[in-house]
């Protein structure tokens, strides 16, 4: 059906607009038409600038203070204290760097990896279905229990945490990557520069390398939003990052007896998770509606 | 306005007067339509014609209050539906109205039509919707509309999905569904440009029928003015939103009277072909041997379903030659291009290049021939890489075969001058480009490889009627002047006509008859050939002033 | 169509091993040593040892994997290294609480989602919109565990409206049944819901779009059927699906909600297993929730010639 | 093609769904019954109490199995399943006579050959067992009631060895069970005790349901402790295992359960102020936190290194940062646990010191070169976590170089047992704690000096073996105390184990429930439901 004459296109010919490119949008009319990207990203400016330089300015998330235990917020310590007697507030700041770094090593890795194998799974005939069925077989296994059975068989470092989260999530990037790759490949300005000889590589590179970038981008952001939730998770089961590290998994899971008695060592963590989660995935979103609405349908 | 319009307006199912419609901002332009008037009155069929963005679809889905209010806005003017006003009434009171009323067929019947409901569904809920029927009585009058459409076997049909159905079944469909309760207005929009030829014919003869029986008024939009040379009493001409000529049918087509429309018809390709100079046969270019292409294989679960897309293909072109491919959808004359460009494997034959047969290379071996064999594609908007500039894509090929940038960017600017464009634009992005602009582009970007062979395949076809001109005039001209060998691969016998000098006719993967493009249009010898040229619209008439 | 369904349930084959072959490899290159576990606090070197050699964990390792699927050809899933049981016992005994807990909570979710997201849809850029967007954004981003702690303390201590904790079997009563399972389902639902009326919006968003829905409405169809009869039934194949993929998500939110409820269900059948390194246990029940996760996708392809008609096998 | 409608659809999986869920079998009890609903404090993986030491499996062995002596509140074995008994003047020979009216759940009568191959058994596996059959040249029956043991030399400890309280209970089986290889587990669970186990309501991980053995005889002594009239006074005991604490305390405070045998001690302050809860503490020796180093491997191979560490070591500060409340807590530097007759303050200085200055001052006495000390911290285990990190804290006050690593408790259980380098998955210290009664005598593993069969951390001292050797054989209870206090010294003076204090679990119950037991061993007989 390929040869069969259309139209340029009803809606365009209807608003009688020549069709806009996804590829130049105009960042003050980007923020103008989606007001969440801007408020979002806002708040995630503030979380990341928190990330990097609160703890210059906070106590010592790790120091222990038996005597000030479980003490409810004050002037002192604005959000309290732990069952050791550490200062929730510093805690808290210090495990928005812990958050943000395991979300964004996560998602690097996840679309750096999954861009490379949903490339050449979509590119190179013979490969491609031995890797699906190992991206089937690796997505069948639900997400967490795999993250809790790597850390707790490997021992619970940032690294295994990191690695752990990352796995589960690369069959949706490889799978996102592998139809962009099948959708343009059969793009004509593709078969235009197969046709005037240009070598393999370079067609991935060029030509189709590209259009996997706004949806990865924002495929990157939920992963982002996910793996730290995941983290979350993982620490309140007890296996997570190490638990000397003050992460806000880390810090809920240990308010978790003391849930009733002294809320504020979960309801502060997890209200900074919250918001930081909310402000990634309203960023993804605005994303998804600003570089293609369509991606979302194939996330 | 014109004299009669007033005496008109008793008569008139539709009556647009002064209608002013505005784009949202950020548009190229305030309105998408501007002080439009005219009038369709019972029994006639009104083509409004126009190239893209011309208006003439936003003025269609402005009488069937089908546009988005919030970014087309009615600013000024008046719709009148059979002396009702439209553009006051609620939504509650304009559904009552289309279906009943008026009613709208569109381009494309496999969209239109809901994939997952039975098509006799379909048209029965329009009954549904407007009349206190019966589910019997739905489903006798659906069988009676069916057979009014010609369609076979209609009590079969019913319970078909729109996907069992062929293209033109299912466009008798649509319109079934739209004169089902006999509405006073049909509005069908561009309904046979998604058909191949033969059907389209059909589809026009049977709206023309159907009008007459049932007295219908119709606003018959079209860019296509072969159909409209078949099928229109009046001709609403439109450019830019706005209305530029309009007037009896006859009257447009012979002698056009705005300077627009002049060189609308002067732009209509005809169907007979110029004369044309010999060719020097003993250069082959390109030669094409019992090439066969079957899709579908053997898998180790799936029972082979195979399609023969190609069978027994043999061409040759010489150099200096065009050679028009013509058929209809799924004749397998994309095939045989993409074959020939090496885009896809053919399962057998050869294909001779220079000497050389290219038809079984692997990728490695292939690549110095790649450059001999250009091609340029149908879609302007999907063959240039947007993210890259015009500059990049036309030097990468060169610069695949070892020229140096400069060297290649000094050839780009050259061939920017020979397809019409200025050099300085190299730096420029697809987007800043119109299609036709863009085509040119892409041969620039196909002759930067100096190429023994070009192959168009359907590179006009996506093309407004005016700038289809020029760019079929550009391809004359560069296959003149690099002495190329063109392929040219079309589904519309005008524009074959006026640019080949010889002509292969495909038919389901098979070529039917091949000659002189003079000799198979003066007398075609195989009956398909002469039912593609029978269905030709407007095969009778001569656009524009004769004399021009 | 049923050549197809042949054809598909062979093609879980590969994948399958896959799976098998991952946990098994995974299991067996970790550091911790159940023997050691086993043998618990007095146990000296030799009495960890002999442990090794009677769980068969001093065989090579290939020698240790063909064992392993020999016996899972056969169904036997192994003995749990700690309770002395046949895995496939354990699970039977957990089967039933996750099942209820994730059907409820599918049904649930169906329900609520989907009418909201197609509102949402059809009010596009509404205040309705924002707020089913506000919802399904938040609620990827709450932690189940904490909603869960929130919804007991609000509804179960401060309330007294619903207990606190614990499963009641559907044949015990259907009253303490629904009892039981309404804070569980509530928090397993919210993740669930921001998906799939998520997806269900995006979907009938873009089938809003299609030229049919134009014909509908063209027909004069009332909106309210538009989007019943047209729109959500060919959106239908997305939505489902994504259903169908997130019940990988849903079975991560019943390791957690399990716990949190103290529900005996599988979800927390597999995290102590996890924490204990009991292998059998651990390996039986990936690959059930992989076999589980992968049968129901495959029934899901196979409904979706039910949505739409133009997909045959 | 198969084609379903919608309805043929939602009838299919209506059919389906009870099908699936009619594999699993519930039972639900009568409703006269009085059920005790009790949550445990770990769940019950093992039914085998003596091829595992896990206290939760003893609680499980003493509400199923009996034994032949119990100690009573002091501390002091007492005869439960024997009538009477006799020692020769020679000290050699023990005559045991079985009560009467003794049944096995299955209604066979307990004979002496049931007691003898379950005692047998026993010896294989625990550390006072392997001790005391070390001393036994024969066991056999003298009729089908009477129990005869002869020993090669005196041995002071036999009635302390069978009527041992806590892990390894020697709890009697019949005999064919007892003939199980004592390193695999039994798998049939009959046993003698006030309650019968039910099998098929047994959810590993979650539930675990006990019935009345309706045959049993209770001695006629009022309970106290292990020892005394064993009385059944509920129908059903059932355990429901919960792994969230604040879940647990909610199904509490709701009344959906009765009795939580072990809160986490933070949770007191709020189960306290409840209406109709009481929280006690119902164990008098409670726990002794422990804080044990590698004894082969540098830098803790040097005793003054260690002692240096034990010196920083300051038990309010573990007391008041890992269990809070002092309430549930005391300071105790004794080995034994306070409040026991084997209580002593001999050579405690050390561990008093409690002084940052002072241990960093013996540190550079030492010479500590700087080597890294690896902890191992159970995450999962909060108490110990939270040892682990204030240890590591203080070592690194007094200018250890201090590695945390965290990992779950079945890492660091595997991983205690390497005794390689630490570079190749060794360890220098982890944190524990030992039950009160585990640590009662110098015959606990805890306080081993041989390291070959020693507890984890394996310190060498023959001097440490040789007391301990000669409390085994020591008669009188004088002499036993002075024994005792030598092999505290020497412990003191290796720098054996840090103490970090004794603290107290205490227990939290609804207020119909009645007839607790003091006692270190959860018990649940005499308790009733109002």
């Amino acid at each position: 059906m390929t040869d069969t004459p259309t139209s340029s296109g009803k809606t365009d010919e209807l608003l009688a607009v020549p069709p806009s490119s996804a590829s130049d949008p105009n960042l003050a009319v980007l923020l103008w038409r989606h007001p969440s990207i801007f408020w979002g990203g806002i708040l995630l400016s503030i979380m990341v600038l928190i990330a990097i330089f609160g703890p210059l300015f906070t106590g010592d998330p790790i120091e222990l203070n038996p005597i000030k235990r479980l003490k409810p917020p004050s002037g002192e310590s604005w959000f309290g204290t732990d069952y050791l007697g550490r200062d929730t507030f510093a805690r808290v700041i210090y495990g928005a760097r812990v958050s943000l770094v395991v979300g964004l090593a996560v998602s690097i890795i996840a679309v750096s990896i999954g861009l490379v194998v949903g490339m050449v799974s979509g590119y190179i005939r013979a490969l491609d279905a031995v890797i699906m069925r190992v991206m089937d077989g690796l997505m069948s296994i639900p997400g967490i229990l795999l993250a809790i059975a790597l850390i707790s068989l490997s021992g619970a470092t940032m690294m295994t945490v990191v690695t752990a989260i990352m796995i589960p999530e690369i069959p949706r990037v490889v799978r996102l990557v592998r139809s962009v790759v099948l959708s343009v490949r059969e793009e004509p300005y593709v078969e235009a520069a197969i046709a005037s000889g240009t070598k393999l590589h370079l067609v991935l590179i060029r030509h189709i390398l590209p259009n996997t970038i706004a949806p990865l981008i924002v495929l990157a952001t939920y992963i982002c939003g996910s793996a730290m939730l995941t983290e979350s998770i993982l620490g309140f089961i007890g296996a997570g990052i190490p638990p000397e590290i003050p992460s806000w998994g880390n810090i809920m899971s240990e308010g978790r007896t003391y849930f009733q008695l002294s809320p504020w060592i979960i309801f502060y963590p997890g209200i900074a998770l919250a918001i930081t989660v909310l402000a990634v995935n309203v960023v993804g979103d605005g994303l998804r509606d600003t570089l293609d609405p369509r991606i979302a349908r194939k996330m | 306005m014109s004299r009669d319009d007033a005496k008109r307006t008793d008569t008139s199912v539709l009556s647009i007067r002064g209608l002013t419609v505005r784009l949202p901002e950020g548009a190229d332009r305030d309105f998408a339509v501007e002080d439009v008037s005219f009038e369709v009155g019972a029994g006639e069929i009104v083509c409004v014609v126009g190239e893209s963005g011309s208006g003439k679809s936003v003025t269609a889905h402005t009488v069937m209050g089908l546009i988005p209010r919030k970014d087309l806005t009615p600013v000024a003017g008046e719709v009148l539906l059979q002396g009702d006003e439209l553009l006051t009434k609620s939504e509650t009171q304009l559904r009552a109205l289309r279906g009943e009323r008026m009613a709208m067929i569109f381009q494309e019947p496999m969209t239109a039509l809901n994939p997952v409901m039975k098509v006799g569904d379909q048209i029965a809920e329009m009954l549904e919707i407007h009349s206190p029927m019966s589910a019997q009585e739905r489903n006798t009058r659906v069988l009676e509309v069916m057979q009014d459409v010609n369609l076979p076997e209609p009590e079969q049909l019913f319970h078909s999905y729109p996907h069992q159905l062929s293209g033109g079944q299912r466009q008798r469909i649509m319109i079934a569904m739209a004169l089902a309760l006999e509405p006073g207005l049909l509005i069908a929009d561009e309904p046979t440009t998604a058909l191949d030829v033969t059907t389209q014919a059909q589809i026009l003869e049977l709206i023309k029928d159907i009008q007459r029986r049932h007295g219908t008024g119709v606003m018959f939009i079209t860019h296509d003015f072969g159909v409209v040379a078949e099928i229109a009493d009046r001709v609403i001409v439109m450019q830019h939103g706005k209305v530029v000529e309009q007037g009896a049918a006859a009257e447009v087509i012979g002698s056009p009277q705005h300077p627009y429309t002049r060189m609308l018809m002067a732009s209509v390709p005809s169907l007979t072909p110029p004369a044309r100079e010999a060719v020097d046969v003993e250069r082959p270019a390109l030669t094409a041997r019992n090439l066969n292409k079957t899709y579908g294989s053997l898998g180790w679960f799936k029972r082979g379903r195979e399609v023969h897309a190609a069978q027994n293909v043999e061409l040759v072109v010489h150099r200096g030659e065009t050679l028009g491919v013509v058929g209809e959808s799924g004749s397998g004359k994309s095939t045989v291009a993409r074959c020939i460009v090496r885009l896809i494997d053919p399962t057998a034959g050869e294909i001779m290049i220079a000497g050389n047969n290219i038809a079984g290379l692997g990728e490695r071996a292939l690549r110095p021939y790649r450059r001999d064999v250009q091609i340029v594609f149908q879609d302007p908007y999907r063959s240039l890489n947007p993210r890259r500039t015009v500059g990049q894509s036309i030097v990468e090929g060169p610069m695949n075969f070892g020229l140096t940038k400069q060297d290649a960017i000094v050839r780009a600017r050259d061939l920017m001058n020979v397809v019409g464009l200025s050099p300085d634009a190299l730096e420029r992005f697809p987007h800043q480009f119109s299609g036709g602009q863009r085509q040119r582009i892409c041969i620039a970007r196909a002759l930067a490889m100096e190429p023994k062979v070009l192959i168009a395949d359907e590179a006009v076809s996506a093309l407004d009627v005016s700038v289809q001109a020029q760019v079929l005039e550009l391809l004359d001209d560069v296959r003149q002047r690099f002495d190329l060998a063109m392929l040219f691969i079309t589904h519309d016998l005008r524009v074959a006509a006026q640019v080949c000098d010889r002509i292969m006719v495909m038919q389901r993967g098979v070529v039917v008859e091949q000659g002189r493009t003079a000799e198979v249009y003066a007398s075609p010898s195989h009956a398909y050939t002469k039912s593609l040229l029978a269905a030709a619209p407007g095969r009778n008439t001569t656009f524009g002033a004769a004399a021009e | 169509m049923i050549g197809y369904i042949f054809r598909r349930i062979l093609a879980t084959v590969p994948v399958m091993g896959v799976v098998a072959l991952f946990v098994f490899l995974m299991l067996r290159l970790s550091p911790g040593d159940p023997a050691a576990v086993i043998a618990g606090d007095y146990a000296t070197a030799e009495d960890i040892i002999r442990i090794r050699e009677q769980l068969g964990l001093n065989e090579p390792i290939v020698v240790q994997f063909v064992t392993w699927i020999g016996s899972l050809l056969q169904g036997d899933l192994g003995i749990s290294i700690f309770t002395n049981l046949p895995v496939t016992t354990l699970i039977g005994q957990r089967l039933e609480p996750t099942i209820s807990l994730t059907l409820t909570t599918i049904i649930f979710t169906v329900v609520v989602a989907v009418p909201l997201g197609t509102l949402a849809a059809w009010k596009s850029g509404s205040l309705i919109d924002r707020f089913v967007m506000l919802f399904s954004v938040g609620g990827f981003s709450v932690p189940v565990f904490v909603l869960g702690y929130i919804m007991i303390y609000v509804i179960s201590m401060e309330l007294r409206w619903l207990p606190v904790q614990g499963y009641k079997s559907i044949f015990d009563g259907v009253w303490p049944f629904v009892r039981h399972i309404i804070l569980p389902t509530l928090t397993l639902s919210v993740i669930f819901i921001a998906l799939v009326s998520r997806m269900t919006r995006a979907s009938v968003m873009e089938v809003l779009q299609e030229d049919y829905v134009r014909t509908a409405r063209a027909k004069g169809q009332s909106e309210l059927k538009v989007l019943l009869r047209h729109a959500l039934r060919n959106a239908a194949v997305p939505i489902v699906t994504v259903i169908g993929l997130g019940i990988a998500l849903l079975i991560g939110g019943v390791v957690v909600t399990e716990s949190v409820y103290n529900i005996p269900g599988l979800g927390r059948l597999v995290l102590d297993a996890i924490l204990k390194r009991d292998y059998p246990i651990i390996q039986g029940l990936i690959l059930l929730f992989s076999f589980v996760y992968i049968l129901i996708n495959l029934l899901i392809d196979l409904s979706y010639c039910f949505f739409d008609p133009r997909i045959r096998y | 093609m198969l084609r379903w409608t919608k309805r043929q659809f939602l009838t299919a999986a209506a059919i389906m769904l009870p099908l699936s869920m009619g594999a699993v079998q519930t039972a639900t009890p009568a409703a006269a019954e009085s059920v005790l609903r009790v949550i445990p404090h770990a769940d019950l993986k093992n039914l085998d109490p003596i091829w595992t030491t896990a206290y939760i499996s003893r609680n499980h062995g003493y509400l199923i199995y009996d034994t032949l002596f119990a100690m009573d509140e002091s501390f002091t074995p007492q005869p439960q399943m024997v009538d009477s008994w006799e020692v020769s003047d020679d000290k050699l020979t023990w005559t045991f006579k079985l009560r009467d009216g003794l049944k096995w759940h299955d209604g066979a009568d307990v004979t002496a050959e049931d007691c003898i191959a379950s005692l047998d058994r026993w010896g294989k596996r625990d550390g006072m067992g392997q001790q005391l059959f070390a001393s036994i040249e024969s066991l056999t029956a003298g009729d089908s009631k009477t129990i005869v043991m002869k020993l090669k030399e005196p041995y002071g400890l036999v009635l302390e060895s069978i009527g041992k309280i806590s892990s390894n209970v020697p709890f009697m089986m019949p005999k064919r069970i007892a003939e199980t290889d004592p390193f695999k587990q039994i798998e049939e669970y009959v046993g003698s005790g006030p309650f019968m186990f039910q099998k098929d309501e047994w959810v590993p991980g979650s539930k675990v349901v006990y019935v009345k053995f309706n045959d049993y005889v209770p001695r006629s002594e009022p309970p106290s402790a292990a020892a005394g009239g064993k009385v059944a006074k509920v129908d059903r005991v059932e355990w429901t295992y919960f792994p969230d604490q604040t879940t647990a305390m909610n199904a509490l405070i709701n009344d959906e359960v009765d009795y939580f045998e072990s809160p986490a001690n933070d949770l007191m302050q709020l189960l306290e102020n409840q209406e109709g809860i009481t929280v006690e503490i119902n164990d008098p020796l409670g726990n002794i936190g422990f804080a044990r180093f590698n004894h082969l491997l540098p830098p803790f191979d040097n005793a003054d290194v260690r002692r240096a560490a034990i010196m920083a070591m300051k038990q309010e500060d573990y007391m008041a940062g890992a269990v809070g409340d002092q309430k549930f807590w005391k300071t105790c530097y004794s080995v034994y646990p306070c409040a026991t007759p084997l209580e002593n303050s001999v050579g405690s200085e050390v561990m008093k010191t409690g002084d940052i200055e002072k241990a960093a001052a013996a540190l550079k006495t030492a010479g500590y070169d700087g080597t890294p000390v690896v902890i191992m911290q159970p995450t999962d285990i909060p108490l110990l976590s939270a040892f682990s990190l204030i240890t590591a804290e203080k070592l690194r006050k007094i200018g250890m170089t201090v590695e945390v690593q965290a990992m779950d408790w079945s890492t660091l259980t595997s991983r205690r047992a390497k005794r390689d380098p630490v570079a190749d998955g060794g360890w220098n210290m982890f944190h524990t704690w030992w039950i009160g009664a585990d640590v009662i005598n110098p015959m606990s593993i805890a306080f081993s000096g041989n390291p070959d069969k020693g507890w984890f951390g394996w310190p060498s001292d023959t001097e440490l073996e040789a007391q301990r050797a000669a409390f085994a054989k020591a008669t009188g209870v004088e002499e036993q105390k002075k024994i005792a206090a030598k092999v505290q010294e020497r412990l003191w003076s290796i720098g054996a184990s840090g103490e970090l204090g004794q603290f107290f679990v205490p227990v939290a119950y609804r207020s119909n429930v009645k007839g607790l037991i003091k006692s270190p061993v959860q018990f649940f007989w005499n308790m009733s439901v109002e």
